[in-house]
């Protein structure tokens, strides 16, 4: 007994020695890499805003002012990312709930982006809240139920450490604690609903925290419907970002895939691009029906109208066209094209929604463009993101399975 | 527009007879268009 | 006796009943909030006001606000319009060469508090209140800084401390809630020369309001904004000229706040309630169906073995009977043929 | 082969959402306004004639009908290029003229109008864009029938007022007995005959006959005016032609514009005290209730008399319909009786005369008086709907010192006489009794006391409305000018001072009544800025006030 524990210790001890050595070698070929160079001047970048913002406050580095109290932070960092992160529950809800066990090894690389994808939310939130160190208040302080923002929060929160339990099994084989990885993956179904569960709500509640202002969202965007469409977006945006990705990941990462990743991921790009098309469908026939039960048919004529139909025809039912196209041909070119169509299009209506359709009353002189600091700090948090995944995936089993663990 | 409708039933009547027409044409088009998609799948 | 006793249990169901009923009446679906009973607000009157800044002045005082870059009797600031600013809780803007004007007419800006706030439905630590006073307060000592009060605010009355880097604030009218706890009146109303401001029980001021539109029908616009815009605000306006041409949007409807996202926050209930029961279901069948493609594919494959030995001995037997006539060599290179034909017969069938 | 026929079906599917979106979106556009009009004319015709003929179906043309006109006058054309002459004929009641419409006299059916139109329109367009001039639209329907335009039409109403009825019987006064000749415009209709004819003494507005629209024989007054007047005028001109006007006019204006841009019309001159239009009219009267049977009168007289002085509210209005709606009749005979008749739309006498938000009745007019800057001040701060006080009914139902009807006076005598025996004001009460200077103290705060100039005040507003008989006539009381400011209170020569009701801010009892400051702030602001009395202006504090300092709380 006592000769095994010994031994089991020492493996664990020389695991984790193996695990720094990765580490070391991951942080050597992500800086010192044709990218390195320019991540570094980043992240100093970076750095060096970080301190402008919290020396100077948010007028020092962002062009918010008291008519356009969100910017890009919110715009782009929030919203857009939220909606790009919901690859993770949406490839492990196909595999792990609808039962595609063939897309298995697409799910560690979107939990991990997904897990990344909120991470940097929350970083970015730190940014642009007033006070960071008091976002726990409104959950030990003072519950401010009435509002969506709480619940977005609450859920963020929550889904943030589903995430994190979901990915831990990687970081552990990586470590090789094998007993715990065991727990958690007894976790994974629980793991799964809850995932499913907390996007269903934050995803729509990001898209409800504008019910609340009709008088400053353009009509055409506004509707009642928000939730549903900012639900039924993030869904589509999380089989694109993960189709966009494993086609990424094969260009950088070719390397460090198993032959089961490289073979799957046509059949990937094949089956969510199909489920992506039709979930496109179905969003293009609810954004009518939302334009008729409000009947804002006149508007469309307007030039924010003309905006409107660049969106939904540009951005959904290209895309949609092109996802069934690629399936059918079985072209995957067309469907990463398809693929990034769509990322943008999730971007651009987001966007759209947060800045560039909200407060369309205003004066051009009132309206918000974003600093270029701001666009400085954004830039930062994604690469941040970008280097993270980097480390992470060429040090632990992310893109191939590790060989001790077959389950 | 609202100013063509002065009572919430007017509005209504017009703008959910309006979307009933939509969503029959939908459905009809989502048949099409899933047959378009998956016309291949056999072989 | 036995009578009475009847007629008590009688009266005791009756009375049962109809405390039931009672209670049905009471708790109709159809709930109603009125606000808080005779809840102070002010009317302000632009067709008494003269643009003299002794509001924003009574203001700057109350709230030991930073002094303006241009004193409160120069008028002259008055030639471009402003807003409220982490340095103004209120502002007076002049219009001038509106329509049918006599000359020129002044608004003021300041938070309206309304009747049920669109700051304090979408703060998420409860920092807005609404008071039984009508004032809508603000406590910075929760306040994390997420900026949601301005973007719900439909008259974009919260500012925001943009330049400090540590303690910003949201800053905004506070209808001088302190004195209105010791019966002061507000700062602005308190030094208002010509009572443009008056102040009193809301119910009140909309009674004065139409007393006026009725008294000088061609001074007003027969129209209290505020009575109803946003669910109805503490603070209401009169005025000489449309509330359009002074920058007042008419389009905000009269849907309070909180009813816009009630549907929203209604269906996160529903969605925890039900999204796991679809769920495990959809996990259930997936699994079931795995389940039955196992069972199918082993049993293909049991039958098609028994089918092949079976074929294998009857071929087999065959040979045999035929071969009786056969002479011995025959019969084995024949008895060997047949054993091959088996073999490679059940090497194809068996995988 | 299958791929490509629902890759065509998809296309096409997409395509047509689009094109449904976009159209619906202009067809809804297209119904909004058009945005602020770049351009504004006065001589905007609309055809829109088609429309005799069941509904649109493109939008009406608007048409520019100077811009025609001068065009023509270049090329040395007049306006039978476009106008038909109607030939002579007997069964007309009135000389031949041009017709009004476009190169035809009757709209018959249809086709025939727009052929009219698009033939000749687009003819008289090609013939001059072939002469190389910039000429109209020729083939393309949208550059005529327009949905949107950004010219929007300035027309004002001609009124023929005084001065401008003056100027035309001046212009045709007959040389010899230097009458107007009335005729020329004038006239009666004869149903027996047919026939147009003059009636001396029954002149009257054109409008009383001619209404907004054509009623059988009798054509709309805007057709009316059009034919007599352009028609009069244009006769003028080819008549004096070659005479070189030594600044007198040669004739009124043709065009459009000439009539109906107001700045055109501010230029046309007003002649100072027109002599009075005789039409054998009284000039005073006795405005009494009429009952059922007027032989009658005593019976029904209910209220005293009114002596109505007709000659000056002659003066004091331009035209005779702005009281006289209907006919130049006597209003009270048949239609505004005491009861109303029908002939009166049922509005009895005591409306037509009282109805105060009618500018056409008595009061209506007086009240618009008050508007007046020296009235202003202080009426503009009296309700709407107060009740009025029963003494200043008085002033004109005045009561009858002896003489009257009844006893078989005439009514115009005696009217005349009670007019005679109206009181006006002349003055206040006397000095002494004024006080000079009032020391406004009470709010003694941060500002130092006001010193109120009382008398100059009470002798300005005086001096004001002296010599003004309406404000005369109610202001003849001694105290009825101190009511100015001692409100809400009876006319005596020692009324009650502010401080007496106005008090602290706010009375939750009397929630209408400003408080002290407010009171004194919104009479004297309000007064000032209704006289438009520069100084003191109205924050102008240190105007009144001796000491100033911001006010602190």
């Amino acid at each position: 007994m006592p000769r095994e524990s010994a031994t089991a210790s020492k493996t664990v001890l020389s695991s984790f020695d193996q695990a720094l050595k990765d580490l070391v070698k991951a942080l050597r070929e992500t800086f010192i890499s044709p990218f390195g160079f320019v991540y570094i001047i980043i992240i100093l970048l970076g750095l060096i805003l970080t301190i402008l913002r919290f020396t100077k406050g948010l007028a020092g580095v962002t062009n918010l002012s008291d008519y356009n109290a969100w910017g890009i932070w919110i715009g782009f960092d929030l919203l857009t990312g939220v909606a790009l992160a919901a690859g993770g529950f949406v490839t492990s809800a196909a595999v792990y709930i609808f039962g595609y066990k063939k897309y298995h090894f697409a799910v560690r690389p979107a939990i991990l982006t997904g897990f990344l994808g909120y991470a940097l939310v929350i970083v970015a939130l730190n940014y642009d809240v007033g006070r960071p160190w008091r976002m726990p208040y409104p959950f030990i302080l003072q519950q401010g139920t009435t509002s969506v923002l709480f619940e977005v929060g609450a859920c963020v929160v929550l889904y943030f450490l589903v995430l994190f339990m979901e990915f831990c099994p990687a970081a552990l084989e990586w470590l090789g604690l094998k007993k715990l990885r065991k727990q958690l993956i007894k976790l994974t179904l629980v793991l799964t609903i809850f995932g499913v569960i907390l996007s269903t709500l934050h995803q729509s509640s990001l898209g409800s925290l504008f019910l609340i202002a009709p008088s400053k969202l353009h009509p055409l965007w506004y509707s009642s419907y928000l939730p549903i469409f900012f639900f039924v977006s993030s869904v589509f945006a999380g089989f694109s970002i993960v189709i966009f990705e494993s086609a990424l990941s094969h260009r950088f990462f070719g390397d460090k895939m198993d032959e089961a990743l490289q073979k799957g991921r046509e059949d990937l790009a094949l089956g969510f691009g199909k489920a992506a098309s039709l979930v496109l469908a179905g969003y293009f026939a609810v954004k009518i029906f939302g334009i008729s039960v409000d009947n804002h048919w006149h508007l469309l004529g307007t030039p924010y109208g003309i905006w409107f139909l660049v969106e939904l025809l540009g951005f959904v039912a290209l895309p949609c066209f092109l996802y069934a196209v690629g399936v059918r041909d079985r072209n995957l070119t067309i469907i990463k094209w398809a693929a990034i169509c769509t990322v943008i299009g999730v971007m651009l209506n987001r966007l759209n929604i947060s800045l560039i359709a909200f407060n369309w009353h205003l004066p051009s002189a009132d309206r918000y463009f974003p600093h270029w600091m701001e666009i400085a700090i954004s830039v930062f948090i994604v690469t941040l993101g970008i280097v993270a995944f980097r480390i992470i995936a060429s040090m632990m089993p992310i893109l191939h399975d590790h060989p001790d663990y077959n389950d | 527009m609202e100013g063509i409708y002065y009572t919430l039933q007017d509005f209504f009547t017009y703008t959910k007879s309006v979307t009933y027409i939509l969503i029959v044409v939908v459905l009809l088009a989502m048949v099409g268009f899933w047959r378009f998609l998956t016309d291949r799948d056999e072989n | 006796m036995s009578i009475s006793r009847r007629k008590f249990l009688g009266w005791l169901g009756v009375a049962g009943i109809s405390t039931v009923l009672d209670k049905r009446v009471y708790a109709a679906s159809n709930k109603h909030f009125s606000g808080y009973p005779d809840s102070g607000g002010v009317l302000y009157d632009n067709v008494l006001c003269i643009g003299c800044r002794d509001c924003e002045n009574g203001c700057n005082q109350v709230n030991e606000l930073p002094q303006p870059d241009k004193p409160f009797d120069d008028l002259s600031i008055l030639d471009n319009k402003r807003r409220t600013s982490p340095k103004a809780y209120t502002v007076v803007n002049r219009y001038d060469g509106i329509k049918d004007a006599k000359g020129p007419v002044y608004r003021k800006i300041q938070c309206n508090h309304c009747l049920e706030p669109a700051c304090a439905s979408s703060c998420f630590v409860k920092a807005y209140t609404k008071t039984e006073t009508g004032a809508v307060t603000y406590d910075s000592s929760v306040c994390v800084g997420c900026r949601y009060c301005m973007i719900a605010c439909p008259f974009e009355i919260p500012t925001y401390e943009y330049d400090k880097a540590l303690t910003p604030r949201i800053m905004k009218c506070t209808m001088c809630y302190p004195r209105l706890l010791k019966g002061k009146l507000p700062g602005c109303v308190q030094l208002c020369p010509t009572e443009a401001l008056t102040f009193g029980k809301r119910t009140q001021l909309i009674k004065t309001a139409r007393e006026r539109i009725r008294k000088y029908p061609d001074r007003y616009i027969d129209h209290i904004y505020g009575e109803h815009e946003m669910g109805g605000t503490s603070w209401l306006y009169l005025s000489g000229v449309p509330f359009r041409d002074l920058g007042m949007r008419e389009d905000l409807g009269i849907t309070p706040a909180p009813e816009l996202t009630k549907g929203a926050l209604g269906s996160v209930p529903i969605i925890v309630g039900l999204w796991p029961a679809v769920l495990t279901g959809m996990y259930a069948l997936s699994k079931r169906k795995e389940k039955i493609a196992r069972e199918e594919k082993e049993e293909a494959v049991a039958t098609a073995l028994a089918k092949a030995s079976a074929e294998a001995e009857e071929k087999l037997s065959k040979v045999l009977t035929e071969a009786e006539v056969k002479n011995q060599t025959a019969i084995e290179g024949a008895v060997k043929k047949a054993l091959g034909k088996v073999a490679d017969n059940q090497t194809k069938e068996g995988t | 082969m299958k791929k490509r026929r629902s890759l065509i079906g998809l296309a096409g599917i997409l395509l047509t959402v689009t094109i449904v979106f976009i159209y619906t979106g202009r067809a809804h556009l297209a119904q909004e306004p058009s945005g602020y009009s770049k351009g504004k004319r006065a001589d905007i015709v609309t055809i829109d004639i088609m429309s005799k003929f069941g509904p649109l179906e493109r939008s009406e043309v608007m048409f520019l009908h100077d811009l025609h006109t001068e065009t023509l006058e270049k090329k040395k054309k007049d306006c039978t290029t476009c106008h038909l002459m109607e030939k002579e004929d007997p069964s007309l009641p009135r000389p031949a003229r041009l017709s009004l419409k476009f190169k035809r006299h009757k709209d018959l059916d249809k086709q025939e109008v727009m052929d009219i139109y698009h033939n000749e329109c687009m003819a008289c367009h090609k013939e001059m864009s072939d002469e190389g001039e910039k000429a109209g639209p020729i083939e393309a329907c949208g550059e005529c029938h327009l949905k949107e335009t950004n010219v929007s039409s300035s027309q004002q109403p001609i009124i023929l007022d005084k001065s401008l009825h003056f100027r035309h019987s001046e212009a045709n006064k007959d040389t010899e007995t230097g009458e107007g000749d009335c005729a020329l415009c004038h006239h009666e209709y004869n149903k027996s005959t047919k026939k147009l004819f003059y009636a001396k003494g029954k002149e009257g507005s054109c409008r009383y006959c001619h209404k907004m629209v054509t009623e059988e024989n009798r054509i709309s007054v805007r057709l009316a005016s059009h034919q007599a007047c352009v028609d009069c005028h244009r006769k003028k001109l080819d008549q004096n032609k070659g005479k070189t006007s030594g600044g007198e006019h040669v004739a009124g204006p043709v065009k459009c514009s000439g009539c109906h841009d107001l700045k055109n019309q501010q230029e046309i001159e007003r002649v100072k005290d027109v002599p009075r239009i005789k039409r054998n009219q009284p000039d005073i009267v006795l405005i009494q209730a009429n009952g059922r049977n007027p032989d009658k009168q005593k019976s029904t007289l209910k209220m005293n008399p009114v002596p109505f002085d007709h000659r000056a509210h002659e003066q004091y209005n331009d035209t005779c319909i702005e009281c006289h709606h209907e006919s130049l009749d006597s209003c009270t005979k048949t239609c505004h009786t005491q009861r109303g008749s029908r002939d009166g739309a049922d509005i009895q006498l005591e409306r037509a005369m009282h109805q105060i938000d009618a500018k056409i009745s008595c009061m209506g007019c007086h009240e618009t008086k008050q508007q007046d800057k020296n009235c202003a001040g202080c009426h503009t701060f009296m309700a709407k709907n107060r009740k009025h006080i029963e003494s200043t009914c008085l002033v004109c139902h005045m009561t009858p010192s002896g003489g009257g009807p009844e006893n078989g006076q005439k009514p115009e005598v005696f009217a005349g006489m009670l007019l005679q025996t109206r009181s006006v004001l002349k003055d206040t009460y006397s000095d002494e009794d004024i006080p000079e200077k009032i020391i406004i103290g009470e709010l003694m705060y941060q500002y130092g006391p006001v010193e109120f100039p009382h008398r100059k005040i009470v002798k300005t507003l005086v001096s004001n409305i002296v010599d003004n008989r309406l404000a005369g006539y109610f202001h003849a009381e001694k105290g009825t000018i101190c009511q100015a400011c001692h409100h809400n209170s009876p006319e005596t020569k020692k009324p009650p001072n502010c401080t007496s009701c106005h008090g602290r801010p706010f009375d939750e009892k009397n929630p209408l009544r400003p408080g002290l400051k407010a009171a004194y702030h919104q009479k004297c602001i309000g007064c000032h800025e209704e006289m438009n009395i520069e100084k003191p202006s109205p924050t102008g504090c240190a105007d009144c006030h001796k000491i100033v300092g911001l006010p602190q709380l």
